[in-house]
């Protein structure tokens, strides 16, 4: 379907370098954190922007070239983009006004995607009165009237209400359906929860492309870093370790072992006990996320909401399913 | 805030002696228009009136139709000497007026193009189209600056989704950034219509004649004195008033 | 965006021609200047310059101190009536120079607070405080637009922070707002001043005398021709446009 | 410490209403929904709105006509507020200079409270090139060298990167030893962190004031609602079940008697298993966040990181730990 062949671009701060991916119609999801260039490279992929080198395929054909009004890929901006100056039906018909599409058409297609996104009731408000779930809606109508080959949709949960967001999720699992979506985000939750093929970009470049399982097993330590795991170096080899999997016990027992350091020595050699120091936590309810200084570097480890821990605490720190990267 | 006499005594004096300097000279004026009635029937008044509102006009849609695509550059480009060109089209508000009508006439009467285009036809001393060209000169920047702060708050990707939904540049222009300017367009207009409408120093260099209403007053002055000029100012007041009170 | 060559040829037709408009006039008198030398130790053209320039600082210096306390006020209260009186603010724009003129000279010969003033030996008819007074009304509405533009985006907490921190209003207003909005009152001040500098209709009505140096240029025309006021104007481009440089 | 009486104030769209509390010197965090009030009850107390009714305390002394130069109450607000005019030196030094304290006793405080926090290496740079967590130090610092009486916090880590919400909370506590803290929050993972009392204002009124067991024990509908429990009406009263409370199982072998309304019914009732239809989910990494149709409403529950579960799905449902309210 869409294939990117070294494409790069330098673009105000951002700069893409020589990215190469080639997607299926499954739901796929770019995601790297904020300022890797991903949105440069969905505006490249509209054809919003002109690429500085590489192609762009889209079924075989060459479309590096083309403008974007003649791609009909559809673009959902992070916010939205409605236009002002029309009410939610002009918006959604703009497309279709261009095409010359007849009225009795274009109400029809209008009508059946209202219905589809469950905004038939607001076709007559203007954008600034909508909520942002609402006007996500619209701007997905907007897109999908016209039948696009492709959807583009940039952050499209960042401008959400947290509690509408599993309902969004849905929506957009569900319109993948009818139309491939490619989907960037700096979000893990939304990666998980959506995507089937995912792209890992970091500094704009691609460093990891497949499914789910990527997050399980970091492909180099930039990735791993970006995911949130723990890098421990031992024995000269780097490993890494997902917060979850660093389990820490309440130490108070020992703490004068600790405190000491000749016993310390002694101690954490031989058998091998680990020791950490308590940096501070977060209480997430569902559980917590603890910091802890150990040797001399930050590990982040989740416990449980019931694990009674304060900043200061001594606790002994063991590591499960490490990753050599 | 907390209210604070002193700080709130001070403001006030310094804010009610501004207003009283601008609007007490208005109020008086309103108050003894003199012979108003004498003026609105004054052939020479109305022929005025018709020189000064046409010829504002006029300069205001050139403003328009050329001004506006420069603002679009402007604000959607970045080039080299960009920071020139703008501080270029601010000069006409910079330059005293009469240097502005020695300037046009200089360039008319001096130049090698301005000649070639008085010869093609292009008359402006003691001319209408002369009146014009001043308005449009000391006026376009206020239709720039108003058109390009517009472009400016126009989110980029309102332009961009209307390309991806098939419009073309121009169809996007006219469909989507034009009309949400409105506003802008519409107060750069009222400034550029009332900034020609009341030039007078360079007319005066310029085109005399037809005798826009600001220069007849200055006539009216020199020759007959305060009061026989007050009733036509009183009428001006009166019709800038309206034009900017209607327009916005 | 994707170039798209006829849009842009489009937009680069009109945006050369009006940018040859402004500055084409210009450029012609840079390069026919005439006798500058001989203007340039013209004792009537340096008076008239030292009037002007004087003139202009002294009532960019009034709108500063009566202008910026009104633009705060505007900036950080609603009050009903608010909206008309920024309109009467906005009114020195939107009135021809002429009337302009013929409105303070009426004020202070037809009004009983001007005629107290006069006695109180405020004179402005052909007095260098008339002009003051006349480059005061045409500028302040630039200053205090500009202030208030200003004082709109400084953030209201930064002021709340600095009383918490044991700041009067006043000591937060000379420490922060002030400050902060340092480059609004330039600008707001080079657009007064400018604007000042340049007026001319007013200014001949009221103060003919002791002459500016646009009224000397309109005066020269009138009685010598435009090549004996070229020389005299491309002193005041210079003057004007060294002026908006060093300042911008 | 510090006591609100009938505090009311309407102040643009927010409106507050009879407000009073009454703190010691804990850690106090007044959580509440985006729009709540809380700001202008900070705000009241700060002495930057005046109140329209009501009174505020302190130590005894009635302070509600006091002008905030006079109050001595450090206040952080979201954006952090650093004056641009100034260094970060000048910017801490700003309320001693003020104070005309001699520049010897000044620049000692100032060294150490950088020290404190850590900023020493900035107190140069213009406030506009610091991170967001930079910000913040420096509009601590500022506050804190003037020894308040209490500081005032509006958010303080709204505008954080997420990676350096724990570190700063850390730091929170702490200051919290030296200096009484309210923090006004509508993130309940702040509150859950820091909280030591936790006042719960919804819609300009003070809802509930207590420790953080508020959060097991919702005084009313609204709280149970804003902290995300689910309202259930049973027998004519309402009850509220925290999300982790619901208990799902997947129900396939039971579809075709659940899509049969009559055997549905017959096994709802008697032997009183409930079903649910799963709308949507959304995968948090180590746990998963479950939207259920059931009777009707929509239930939100919390299942396992493994637990597969799609849209569509069918689920048994049960309830454990039912608060009435």
């Amino acid at each position: 379907m869409l294939k990117l062949e070294n494409v790069s671009k330098a673009w105000k701060e951002f700069q893409l370098r020589n990215v190469s991916f080639e997607l299926n119609d499954k739901y796929c999801v770019i995601l790297g954190p904020s300022g890797a260039g991903k949105s440069v490279i969905i505006q490249c992929i509209a054809g919003i922007l002109d690429v500085d080198g590489g192609n762009i395929y889209y079924d075989g054909e060459d479309i590096t070239e083309l403008k974007p009004e003649y791609r009909n890929f559809g673009y959902v901006p992070q916010n939205y983009a409605l236009f002002p100056n029309m009410n939610v039906y002009k918006n959604i018909k703009y497309g279709m006004t261009i095409r010359k599409i007849d009225k009795i058409t274009a109400d029809k297609k209008i009508n059946d995607m209202a219905e589809f996104l469950n905004i038939s009731h607001i076709l007559e408000r203007t954008p600034k009165t909508l909520s942002g779930g609402e006007q996500q809606r619209v701007a997905l109508a907007r897109a999908l009237v016209l039948d696009p080959k492709l959807l583009l949709l940039d952050e499209p949960t960042s401008a959400l209400d947290i509690h509408i967001k599993d309902t969004v999720m849905d929506e957009l699992k569900k319109i993948s359906e009818i139309t491939p979506i490619i989907h960037i985000t700096h979000d893990f939750v939304e990666a998980r929860t959506l995507g089937e093929n995912i792209a890992i970009v970091i500094d704009g470049e691609l460093n990891d492309f497949g499914t789910k399982d990527i997050f399980k097993n970091p492909k180099n330590e930039r990735v791993a870093k970006f995911l949130g795991y723990n890098i421990i170096s031992e024995n000269n080899s780097k490993l890494a370790v997902a917060p979850e999997n660093v389990k820490i016990e309440k130490a108070d027992m020992i703490t004068n072992n600790i405190n000491n350091n000749n016993n310390n020595n002694n101690l954490d050699n031989p058998i091998s006990t680990k020791y950490g120091i308590v940096n501070g936590y977060i209480d997430f309810g569902y559980y917590k996320s603890v910091s802890i200084s150990y040797n001399n570097d930050n590990l982040k480890c989740i416990c449980d909401e019931d694990f009674e821990i304060k900043s200061g605490d001594n606790v002994s720190v063991n590591f499960e399913n490490m990753i050599n990267i | 805030m907390k209210i604070d006499k002193s700080f709130y005594a001070v403001f006030l004096s310094a804010s009610i002696f501004i207003l009283l300097f601008v609007s007490l000279p208005l109020i008086t004026m309103l108050l003894n228009p003199g012979d108003v009635s004498a003026a609105i029937v004054d052939k020479e008044v109305i022929k005025s009136l018709e020189v000064s509102l046409k010829a504002a006009g006029m300069s205001t849609l050139f403003a328009l139709i050329f001004g506006v695509p420069l603002a679009y550059i402007f604000a959607r480009n970045d080039f080299k000497g960009k920071g020139l060109i703008e501080s270029i089209i601010d000069i006409p508000m910079a330059i005293p007026h009469s240097v502005v009508g020695i300037m046009i006439l200089s360039f008319f009467y001096g130049s090698t193009i301005g000649e070639f285009l008085t010869d093609a036809g292009l008359k402006i001393v003691d001319n209408f189209w002369g009146i014009v060209a001043v308005m449009l000169y000391v006026g376009i920047p206020f239709m720039i600056n108003s058109a390009r702060d517009g472009f400016e708050m126009v989110d980029e990707e309102l332009e961009h989704v209307s390309r991806t939904l098939g419009a073309s540049r121009f169809k996007t222009f006219f469909s989507i950034s034009l009309p949400i300017i409105k506003n802008n367009l519409v107060s750069g207009s009222i400034l550029t219509y009332a900034r020609g409408l009341s030039e007078v120093g360079a007319i005066l260099i310029v085109a005399y004649f037809p005798k826009t209403t600001p220069v007849l007053i200055m006539d009216r002055f020199n020759q007959f004195g305060l009061s026989s000029s007050k009733p036509i100012s009183v009428v001006m007041i009166v019709v800038s008033i309206l034009l900017f009170t209607i327009f916005r």
